[in-house]
């Protein structure tokens, strides 16, 4: 398992290509990429996490849903810092026997991620700066596990 | 002497993401109100404890847990990570 | 929308590429890909395909999963022929300004060309060649929607 | 004249994968009959319809649609794309 926090961008593809050239056995891998949406009124989108916090965290949630899913592997890219619109912010990558586990697995990730690991997002716009609210659906999506 | 981070908006509502404090606290909760009295920003952040969320050396925690043997306490908004 | 249905090899990560950079406001992208499974004994795996149907039967899965999931874009591709164990079979790439449309839409890509759309799968392996049974599971998975 | 096609084991087990027929067959079921009695191999591939799918004009349908129309007509096994 694979888990990289980095200011700088990334190439989703050209480490999702790494992480398929390297499987074996596998049937099923999916991947998921949040992207800075671009709304027309975002400048900017800065990412702070607790850098104490964040990689523990989300090793933690990696090690749950492998042992869960039962994932032959799985990678995390996770950005902070200053992002423009139509950037990529994150990927996780999930590998599995079927295809039903590594959907599962990277959806398991993805709710994790947005509501357990300590990363906060502040939009900049031209009326000024936001935080972004955690939204009652993503507390509550965690439910479903 | 624990050290106190904060994140996000209490970061900047305190206006400053890190400060050591001297506490005979024993609960989190206990810690949140001698922090509140430390000035008016302080005592501004924690005034809706609903919109705080607390982790004890970078465990997620709930307000009542122990500081026995803590080092690192750390007050953020709910996460928005993803 | 975008479907490729072919015999030779391609590259999975630069498809993805392409429709990553396409992508004019999404705030989600999730890829699957289909592996030929090496389980030890498989020596090639026969994709048999209905030329005719094959590419309108597609086609009809990706408009229906576009409207109902509010998708941005959607893009598969699936090959026919001759595969080697560890080679890609197909993927699906969905995008939608939401994480739950994009990993629903899929999923449920994934549950309908599993079953209706018109390939047959036949290994090969030292004891002779095997056309794969339809699994109960992959029909079942049909229900969900 | 309809024509005929075979997809994966129906294809192997008849022989075949294409023919065309001359009849009169109104439903699938009926054109199904017809075919069983052409040889052995048509009648062990229908003996189990269950195992057995079919597209008319490349739509999936059951085994009573109508072939009024209807120009191919394609048998196979449950599918196993993805």
């Amino acid at each position: 398992m694979q888990l990289f926090l980095q200011e700088q961008a990334f190439d989703p593809w050209a480490l999702a290509g790494q992480f398929s050239s390297a499987l074996n056995g596998a049937g099923a891998m999916v991947t998921f990429s949040g992207i800075v949406r671009d709304d027309g009124g975002l400048t900017q989108l800065e990412i702070e996490h607790y850098p104490n916090m964040s990689r523990p965290a989300i090793m933690a949630i990696m090690q749950e849903a492998q042992a869960r899913f039962h994932l032959l592997d799985a990678m995390v890219i996770h950005r902070y810092g200053i992002l423009a619109a139509g950037e990529v912010i994150m990927m996780v990558a999930t590998a599995a026997l079927h295809r039903r586990e590594a959907f599962e697995a990277a959806e398991y990730l993805m709710d994790y991620l947005k509501s357990r690991a300590p990363f906060w997002k502040k939009e900049y716009r031209a009326e000024g700066t936001f935080w972004v609210d955690a939204k009652d659906s993503d507390e509550a999506a965690l439910k479903r596990w | 002497m624990i050290t106190v981070l904060y994140f996000a908006w209490l970061r900047e509502r305190i206006g400053l993401g890190r400060e050591q404090v001297e506490t005979r606290a024993t609960t989190v909760t206990e810690l949140v109100d001698q922090l509140r009295k430390i000035d008016d920003y302080h005592a501004a952040a924690f005034s809706d404890l609903r919109a705080v969320r607390v982790a004890v050396d970078q465990n997620l925690v709930d307000f009542d847990a122990t500081l026995v043997g803590a080092r690192e306490v750390a007050f953020f908004p709910p996460m928005t990570g993803g």
